[in-house]
């Protein structure tokens, strides 16, 4: 009997493990690594109408327990996406969440349309919160109004449930989830990364060629916990968490603050095994904790 | 690609900052191949938090041990400098495409030409040139005499030039005077140096053929994070790449924009 | 002749190194390690019209790089700061920085008005932005209107320059930073820690007594350069710049960025002679990158 | 106090998950007490970031050596315990005020009662009244027979007893039961442990002189950054606080709010 499954719009998952977007590519790097079956699902990266190289690099760089990137939304585009990448993901039972992003409205209204025709696409997370792109895609993610109005575009024309992705670089997250909520999202996923930089001190400018980028990884952990346990107080639709998970503690702490299932994100890039670890380890975190099943900790910080 | 525990078996230095690391392990150095690299974990916790890509210099299947050499410069590589024989070292890999062999025969002339810290990987390769019956000569460049390594070494297995910029040590100016001065003939290029050497080998040399090995910031190092991508050379549409971390790091010459 | 000092409205620095508020008490523990007159100046804690104990404990959790505190602005009271801790500074040669708290507009302008008057205070610090105060102390850090309001009336009040210190827990910080500095700041302070939270396991309950706290240390150094780094652009007052200081190359970073002089917080936590360490430091790094002086690095990574 | 590299002389498994750390270094051990205690830092970055607080629970001044024993639970401490003889930990210390020794005279007997991880501080304490002539009384408390650590070396300085909570070791029950049903006699008390076996020691001789060590999460370790206080008893205005790490570790029963 599973301890580990989760039931969520749309996604039927074996454990709450998923890997998070943009950090997994489309799978085909893990597959080489371990069965992608053994995933809950899986996030895959963003995808734009048209193909996208992305920004300059140098696109990464490392600051203290994180980690700043500006990718810059680089996939091969819509088309591809779902002839190659989401056929060649059909081999694997596992639910794959289509990342849908865009600069314009009508952008991802053409993404989550077309591809949540996909077989093995069960939901979209709609990433209206990526910092590296310029032309808007940021005030989608901080203007309550604006996203309301994208949320119930997408879910118009979508055929699987819509996680909308909020950014944490907001005065107050709880007003956005609540307006994205009430705009008929079907589930919330946050956080996505906190706007920062580093700065190269022999060339005096940006490490990023970007400049600014995202900061992801174990340093902004308490800032998803802190908005996720506020947020899943004020909301009656699941969570994805994520935000610096790297054990199987952490999804835990997740839990608590009131997740429903995970994405690991970072965290790939230091272990490319650690998505198979955290699950393989769960059911002993869990028997520490004396807990049974993992859904009974959703929100146990708070209820 | 696996990820594997190795042991510390021994760390020098060798020059100024430069580190020679040898490391033991059972499975991944039945693996790894001329010119391709390590991501190495510097410490426990998650601070640095991510791996520091690292080519292999020297490979040892008989021992199980692989050595690398690194220059000691930012926060990892400092901390990876402190481990001492007998601690443990989180490897992943051997990771990336390394230096064709393939590409040329007994009878012919490699010309391997290193920049820095670009020089370690080019140590293996010679050797299996070498085994390969491949005449070798090595062109080594550094900044100043006490940046030089690995001469000797270099010397046992073929000609070999060092050149300084400063002319401290060696020959002075860069590897493309030296190979210019002495009119070097040679077949094929190996390299592996700062991209202003790189582009310099190209410019210099356009109808040979060859192989160079890049450098680009890393996330993952196994090709899922976009982090490493380069332009292909003469693509109009802008939109094609090549992932350093797995289509190279080791590119022909005229394949990838520098 | 010196390559550090700093001439700021009302801050007549040695070096560019002052401790942050609330990360050094009134000085008195340190002064017991090093010879206070060494620092550039001292951000003392933030003193509030009466006497607080602050919030239940635990009041600290560590996370990956970083900390999350809720002290809850315990300190003894305006008096007592005057009469005991401010006098008792006036034995080292060093302009004090004064941290000024409370929960209702009135406290705020009572502080700023008598502590001004202090001989050896010669700035103050408006903490808008402290988020372990619950009954407004953040709506004046989030709020640009409620922010400029305070800030002109405690400019009214005050003898001495008048430092906002920003919370970076906004949409928008520039809009923040634009707006008291119209409303007549002479400089501005950031950041302040970013709220956060962690959870306990076994408890199920946030670590923290009060819940939620305010992350510090390097994990928020990313965030803190990004912000400085576009606020600098924006304004024409000089910043003092904090968040996750701990190295001579930080400050230069901070520098770059454009701060004009930083405070060190967390730091002296892990090493309580972190200050004059860096102090001594300074010109070593300044050496490696050959510049003279070191305000010849302001805003160098935009200008 | 001061802040020194320390060089691990050795670093032993001596219970269940708990470990004890000898660490040489030139000034620090000359200056520390009974009940003092130590902020180390576990890791050369910035993960853990904080210092751990641990007691001194023994002092060598003439080899320059001072014990600690500790528990491996959380991140810092279970990177402690990886730490091997000659690797160097960094100490901030000593910090706090010990145990007063001026409270007790030659004639007097002493209880010291210990819970748990609570015990170590209690050790050199206890050599301290032996030199004194003191006689001294030794509770320990621990959980289950495998946390049992440190009984011989009790036993050598005066009468103990040993108690787990299940019974698997020694007398069965907590501190208080034993010293109950044994009927021991005393003048002073000394203890440290978990916060409940603090209130019920506080609870049950409310009449008699001790001392009780109390731990808190700490930030600094040295009165700046106010995580650490706890309020004083009967204060009506709750507003005055002691700081644990400064004013305590060690209070007077009856001082503050535990
Ligand atoms: C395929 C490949 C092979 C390499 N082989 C060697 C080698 O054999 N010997 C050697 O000394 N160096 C080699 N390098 C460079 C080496 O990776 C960097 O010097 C090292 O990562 C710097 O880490 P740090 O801790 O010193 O610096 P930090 O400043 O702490 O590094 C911060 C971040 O930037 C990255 N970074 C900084 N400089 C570089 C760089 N030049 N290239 C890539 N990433 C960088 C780090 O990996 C880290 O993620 C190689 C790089 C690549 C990509
Ligand atoms: C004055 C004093 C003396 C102590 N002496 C000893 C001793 O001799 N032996 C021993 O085993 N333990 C002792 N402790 C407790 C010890 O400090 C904690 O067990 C330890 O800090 C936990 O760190 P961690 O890395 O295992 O846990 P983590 O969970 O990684 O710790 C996270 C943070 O919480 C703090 N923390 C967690 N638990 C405690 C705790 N119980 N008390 C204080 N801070 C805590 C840590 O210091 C760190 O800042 C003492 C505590 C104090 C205050
Ligand atoms: C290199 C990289 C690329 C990312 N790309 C995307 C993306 O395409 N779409 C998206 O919604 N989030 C993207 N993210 C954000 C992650 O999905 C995740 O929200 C964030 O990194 C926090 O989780 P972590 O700390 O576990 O990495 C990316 C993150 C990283 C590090
Ligand atoms: C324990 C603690 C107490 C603090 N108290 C105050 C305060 O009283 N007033 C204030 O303006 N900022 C306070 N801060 C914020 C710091 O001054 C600083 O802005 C922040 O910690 C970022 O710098 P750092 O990362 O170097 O610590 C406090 C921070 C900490 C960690
Ligand atoms: S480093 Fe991640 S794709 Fe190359
Ligand atoms: S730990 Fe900072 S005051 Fe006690």
């Amino acid at each position: 009997m599973s301890r580990l499954n989760i039931e969520l719009p749309g996604l039927s998952m074996k454990n709450p493990i998923m890997p998070a977007s943009g950090c997994f590519g489309f799978g085909q790097e893990y597959a080489k690594l371990y069965d992608l079956s053994k995933l809950g699902a899986i996030a895959i990266k963003a995808t734009t109408v048209e193909t996208r190289f992305g920004n300059p690099t140098p696109r990464v760089a490392e600051t203290s327990s994180g980690m700043l990137n500006a990718i810059g939304l680089q996939n091969p585009g819509l088309e591809k996406v779902i002839e190659n990448e989401l056929v060649w993901l059909e081999k694997y039972d596992v639910p794959i969440v289509a990342n849908v992003a865009g600069t314009k409205t009508e952008d991802y209204i053409e993404v989550a349309e077309k591809i949540s025709k996909s077989k093995n696409v069960h939901a979209l997370e709609l990433n209206i919160s990526c910092p590296n792109v310029k032309e808007g895609g940021i005030t989608f993610g901080t203007n309550p109004k604006v996203a309301s109005e994208l949320t119930k575009l997408v879910k118009e024309v979508s055929e699987v449930p819509v996680y909308v992705k909020l950014s944490p670089n907001v005065t107050d997250i709880v007003e956005m989830a609540v307006a994205v909520e009430e705009a008929g999202a079907d589930g919330l996923s946050m956080i996505n990364t906190l706007l920062g930089m580093r700065i190269d001190l022999k060339k005096r400018k940006p490490i990023l060629a970007n400049g600014a980028g995202g900061l992801s990884g174990p340093a902004i952990k308490p800032v998803a916990i802190r908005m996720i346990h506020q947020v899943s107080q004020a909301v009656s639709i699941p969570i994805i968490g994520m935000g610096g998970i790297t054990t199987a503690e952490d999804v835990i702490e997740f839990f608590l603050a009131g997740a429903s299932c995970v994405a690991v994100g970072t965290a790939n890039f230091v272990d490319p095994f650690v998505c198979p670890t955290i699950i393989e380890d769960l059911p002993r975190a869990l028997d520490e904790l004396g807990v049974d099943h993992i859904s009974e900790l959703i929100g146990g910080s708070w209820k | 690609m696996i990820v594997e525990n190795m042991e510390v078996i021994s760390q020098h230095k060798i020059a100024d900052s430069v580190y020679e690391l040898v490391l033991r392990g059972e499975a991944l150095v039945r693996l790894c191949n001329q010119g391709q690299f390590l991501h190495l974990k510097v410490s426990e916790g998650t601070d640095p938090l991510l791996r520091r890509p690292i080519s292999i210099a020297q490979i040892n299947k008989d021992k199980g041990e692989l050595t690398v050499i690194y220059r000691a410069g930012g926060r990892g590589t400092n901390m990876l400098a402190l481990k001492q024989a007998g601690e443990m070292v989180s490897v992943l890999g051997p990771l990336g495409n390394g230096f064709p062999l393939n590409e040329v025969e007994a009878s012919n002339t490699a010309i391997l030409i290193g920049g820095g810290i670009g020089v370690p990987p080019l140590y293996e390769l010679s050797l299996q040139l070498r085994n390969m019956g491949v005449q070798v000569i090595h062109v080594l460049g550094f900044s100043s005499s006490k940046d030089v390594f690995y001469e000797e070494k270099f010397v046992q297995l073929g000609e070999t030039y060092v050149t300084t910029i400063d002319g401290t040590y060696g020959e002075k100016g860069t590897v493309i005077d030296v190979i210019t001065d002495k009119q070097l003939n040679f077949d094929v290029i190996y390299s592996c140096g700062p991209t202003p050497m790189l582009k310099a080998i190209e410019a210099t040399f356009p109808e040979k053929k060859g192989f160079l090995s890049l450098e680009e910031r890393m996330g993952c190092g196994i090709g899922a994070c976009f982090a490493c991508v380069c332009h292909v050379q003469n693509d109009k549409t802008r939109t094609e790449y090549k992932k350093i971390c797995t289509d190279g790091p080791v590119f022909p010459i005229g394949e990838v924009e520098l």
